[in-house]
């Protein structure tokens, strides 16, 4: 096992299934010989060439649509959003075209779309966005969002083995700050949840960056906390939630993205519904409020879920 | 316009000509049948037909190889799926909602596809289909095959945005795509005068798109305009536009009377009725067509006697098939009909390759 | 009073709120001679003129975009949606240029966005969809749903006077179903929750069709159930919702829309956040499975929530 | 290209040559002052500078009437608020993230508005300005104003769909709104070959817009490109696109050092440096322009100096705004400067009108 930064662990996830399928091809805004903005794809275009490592106009309605066509016609694609804001601008084909294709007519969509998502770093209302829920209440799309190098690896075969359009969140704010082993050996991450710290007394489920947020939290804290992190989202691994529930009893549900119909609410929702019996407190959310993400650090900060508000939420569920 | 009847003449036996005739008027027929479905409540919903524009897809269609898809073929385009082959049967039970093996009753109206004959089913939002051609087509040139990719979407289609970004696409990439602009004058109740100030065809040279204006009620013409797409297409040298001219003569759909038309414009497109027209021509010619309809006839009454007897597909699969679970073997679009007999006339010089 | 369809007093709005404010202007496809898909604008073009009602291209992001600009310029847009479901083609001039620009800039843009929304009448995948959930997470975009012909044209009012983007869903299935007594005088209905029907034992909370649902079910049980008619959904009335449910103690959240991250997970999760200690049994939710909405009838009413599953549902919570 | 000198010559006054040389030499004194802050720390987030790109925005600008709207500047296009007459101070505030009047700290990077002075705020998902800007227009019509709106957008930007919708619209309706293509050769690292197979200006005659390309590292021709498309606007004759041929002399953002740029490309056009050339005509004009860098200088020394001692916004108003809580009373856009001596020239002819 190497350790590799959550970025290398992607570009070796995307080197990997594209040297061992030859079906797989990467498209996206200056992601050929620039590596991507985030120099995620570095290095593909001189290993793989120009036809597998496509740069294309500035069209995201059309990165998403030529993919689907590509992949009826049997390839894998891998498109990349610049950044995961601008997604909007290929929306509809993702949940119109891409997302209904197999209900309606049978026809298999193996498409991956990666969104380089997040804030806390000053990007701004257009360059800090958390779209996931947009597509969580898509039907036909799945969603994963990856938190640890080993995870953002096996999630991102998973994706690309997947035989449906797979939206892939991976967190801007992980890229460099966060290392890990990851196994040499593309092997996929199931869709399902981790458990990311064991506990008794209180069950914090979160996802992407909010995962890190939650670990330090609870590791400021003197307190037996069980951080589930979901990894998946659609397959959301409900099981796996309501078990964490079942045992401590006790739920706080983080999330970066706005508040408001968020993949917190669903989390959040599914205890209500089905774990009721089982809790000894209200399901706590924290959430960014339903505000653009500010651009100002004192702002940003203020809007973004930081460890102290987590430990509070944490302190006030425990003692309730 | 350019002359396509010298072209016509030369790529066209009377097998193919008869064949087109059969097509348009099995699509007239199945549309009509269609509409009185419809009207009896035993087609749910709205129905949408071509009626007047059947040159078009089956014209275009004709052209294509058994491997060429068509993606997507639109409201006003049936014939695209009667030439490439889907099963009569089938189309009625789609219609109708009941268990058939094109939508399994998840969809409606035209909207079905038919991956064994190579037809992508389109949706309704206006043209994305066009960018999911573009796609097949830079898939088939990233694979260097010989195969190009039909589109088909109407004059209202192209005020969107993803008109344009599919024709930027494919003309930057030189794909081996056919845009086939069905120009009917009308979207909904909306003149194309309102629609955009020049007509798009000015534009196409402007993309690297090749484009080229075709009477649309003249379905040699437009065989004739996709036969040369294609050639140019599998050549190399990128995309062609294919404007058809022709006329929507009956409302937008089922539920609409088009009292909004102009009646003297119906009229003069009725003295130009693509199946009218070409009938006339064929028995000019010295070609026997008057049995065509009846067979027609027949075949429609037998799809539909037996679809009416299909079962409504069973609640219980409402919600099966969000997912796809199992990987797909390869490639999902199969080999449609290959009607033009200039590929027979090929395969015939090329055994080894008709074997395959 | 008069007695007015839902699609009537939606119409009746329109025309007053052009009568009384030469700034307010309807746009869409097919809206003017035509008076729209659904004949909404019918007669709008006779009385205003083609400067103020205005057939447009077939281009939603042109729609909502040349609306934010007119908004900015002082006048009042309206934009149809030919159906709700193209609204998908508009989504980035929405959630990224209306939404955000108050906050940014601090420019109002009032602007309305109707959308004929719902299923019901195997309208198939892609006439049927309810897309409010999109714009509940996507902040600066209000989000209304009447139920009744009152309310249609009283939100219709407030949202048009409103100096915010505003999306207002019409539910297709309502339009000529429904009819009720509609004041003459064009009041603007408050964005609030509205009891449909008092109850002590149970809440259901329901906008748009799914309150006609939940009536009839409710009518046809022996129970003293309470209707809560959300009205708006951004801003939501969380005060009438928890006080309905600090009232009955059981609550049941209906949506017609797929259930992943929906409004009613939203209200679902905050209710478990907030009324915790209120609540005597879980926080039930009734909605249209993650499936698109197929067009064959036995199988659209298969995913559809209809009164036979609210009743159950509600039996089943009230033994609780 | 047209010839417009000889228009220039016409048209600007010598008090006109120095405040666009002057305005030059403000975005880029400004820019590169951004930047020495952002690599200190002191700017967060990213910084974008257009440099080399001066002529087109600070030109342009130029020709708009007080109450003629930019909608939107864009990253390359600091000279459209500059000239427009928005606070250097608070400028730098908004950069910085401190409050500010502009954005109060939400917004970073040229993604600033100022309605006081008619300009809104770029959006970064590009081009959807454009569209906004076709609105505005529109507006303007309805109330049979005269004015036109003016919107910014590169090359790569071509690509996207709005653009199309945009132009669409603008063309069928002969809005008064003008499309300002800024050609700087680059989107991030992708050349515009790899952006549109054929140069996106032939197809504006075919959009009904009328269109005309410019050098965009001449400032008087950008001017008289810009006045002309206005007077087109106000005369009911519909959109122009101006295509302003220019160069990205800095990498896409601060980030970027542009390494997979040409060396020798970036030397030919330092070579035809607008600012540069701009200087050297006016001095050969015989004007003076000697001491209007150190000006330049003093003014922005100035402005960062009080910048600096702002505070940081309120972390508790951080999520006031979202949604507006009051009407606002008529028209947001207010007037901004009006630079060109016509504007000045034509109020004299007609006191009364300068009077309201
Ligand atoms: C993006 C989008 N907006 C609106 C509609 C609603 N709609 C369905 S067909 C139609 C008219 C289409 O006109 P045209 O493209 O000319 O095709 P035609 O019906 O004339 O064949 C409209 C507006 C749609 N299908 N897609
Ligand atoms: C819709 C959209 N996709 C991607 C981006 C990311 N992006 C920011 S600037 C840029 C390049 C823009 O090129 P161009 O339009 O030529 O403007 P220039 O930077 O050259 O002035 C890209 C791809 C964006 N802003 N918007
Ligand atoms: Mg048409
Ligand atoms: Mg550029």
């Amino acid at each position: 096992m190497a350790v590799r930064t959550y970025l290398q662990a992607i570009s070796d996830g995307l080197r990997e299934e594209m040297r061992s399928d030859e079906r797989v091809f990467v498209m996206g805004e200056d992601v050929g010989a620039f590596g991507g903005a985030f120099k995620v794809t570095d290095g593909l275009l001189e290993e793989f060439g120009a036809a597998r490592v496509r740069d294309t106009p500035i069209a995201e309605a059309g990165i998403v649509g030529t993919a689907v066509g590509a992949a009826l016609a049997g390839l894998r694609p891998v498109c990349e959003m610049q950044f995961g804001d601008f997604v909007a601008c290929g929306f509809d084909q993702l949940v119109n075209v891409a997302g209904k294709m197999h209900y309606r007519l049978g026809l298999a969509v193996p498409l991956t779309v990666r969104l380089p998502v997040g804030g806390g770093f000053s990007g701004g209302p257009f360059h800090s966005q958390n779209p996931e829920a947009w597509f969580m209440h898509a039907p036909g799309l799945k969603v994963v969002a990856p938190s640890t190098p080993a995870d953002a690896k096996g999630l991102l075969a998973a994706a690309i083995r997947d035989p449906n359009p797979v939206i892939f969140l991976e967190h801007k704010h992980l890229y460099r700050r966060v290392k890990g082993e990851v196994p040499e050996a593309a092997l996929p991450t199931p869709m399902t949840a981790r458990i990311a710290r064991p506990g008794e007394d209180l069950s914090v489920f979160a996802y992407g960056a909010m995962v890190h947020t939650a670990l330090e939290a609870v590791s400021e804290l003197e307190a037996d906390v069980e951080v589930v992190d979901l990894r998946s989202l659609v397959p959301l691994d409900e099981e796996a939630i309501l078990a964490s529930v079942r045992k401590t009893s006790k739920a706080l549900v983080l999330d970066e993205a706005n508040a408001t119909c968020a993949a917190g609410a669903q989390v959040a929702a599914l205890i209500a519904d089905r774990a009721f019996e089982d809790l000894d407190g209200p399901v706590r959310r924290l959430a960014t409020p339903d505000v653009p993400i500010p651009f100002s650090p004192p702002l940003e900060q203020a809007v973004l879920p930081g460890t102290t508000r987590v430990k509070e939420a944490i302190r006030e569920l425990l003692d309730y | 316009m350019e002359s396509f009847d010298r072209r016509a003449g030369e790529l066209l036996s009377d097998d193919d000509r008869v064949g087109l005739l059969r097509q348009m008027l099995l699509m007239r027929a199945v549309e009509e049948r269609g509409n009185a479905l419809y009207k009896q409540g035993k087609i749910p919903g709205s129905f949408y037909d071509g009626r007047g524009q059947e040159a078009v897809s089956v014209g275009a269609t004709w052209a294509l190889s058994g491997a060429d898809p068509v993606c997507s073929p639109l409201i006003r385009d049936l014939g695209a799926h009667l030439v490439k082959g889907t099963d009569l049967t089938q189309i009625f039970q789609h219609y109708m909602g009941r268990e058939n093996a094109l939508s399994h009753g998840r969809e409606g109206n035209v909207h079905f596809g038919d991956k064994g004959v190579g037809v992508v089913g389109m949706v309704s939002m206006l043209p994305d289909m066009m960018v999911v051609a573009t796609g097949l087509a830079m898939a088939y040139r990233m694979r260097a095959e010989q195969r190009c990719a039909l589109t088909f979407f109407g004059d209202g289609a192209t005020s969107r945005g993803d008109w344009h970004e599919a024709m930027n696409w494919a003309g930057l990439d030189r794909l081996p795509v056919i845009f086939l602009m069905e120009c009917n004058q009308l979207a909904y109740s909306t003149p194309s005068a309102r629609q955009f100030a020049r007509d798009p065809i000015e534009r196409a040279a402007a993309y690297g798109v090749h484009a080229t204006t075709v009477d649309g009620n003249d379905v040699e013409a437009v065989f004739v305009a996709a036969h040369d797409a294609r050639e140019r297409a599998l050549a190399g040298d990128g995309p062609t536009l294919i404007e058809a001219q022709t006329f929507r003569m009956h409302g937008h759909g089922a539920h609409d009377d088009a009292r909004y038309v102009d009646p003297g414009l119906i009229a003069e497109w009725a003295a130009r009725d693509p199946i009218d027209r070409y009938s006339a021509r064929l028995t000019e010619r010295g070609l026997d067509v008057t049995g065509l309809a009846e067979d027609v006839a027949a075949e429609v009454a037998e799809a539909v006697a037996v679809a009416l007897t299909a079962p409504m597909p069973d609640p219980a699969t409402a919600t099966e098939g969000v997912f796809c679970t199992s990987a797909p073997a390869g490639e999902q679009l199969g080999r449609g009909a290959e009607r033009w007999s200039g590929f027979a006339a090929m395969a015939q010089r090329l055994p080894s390759a008709a074997a395959a």
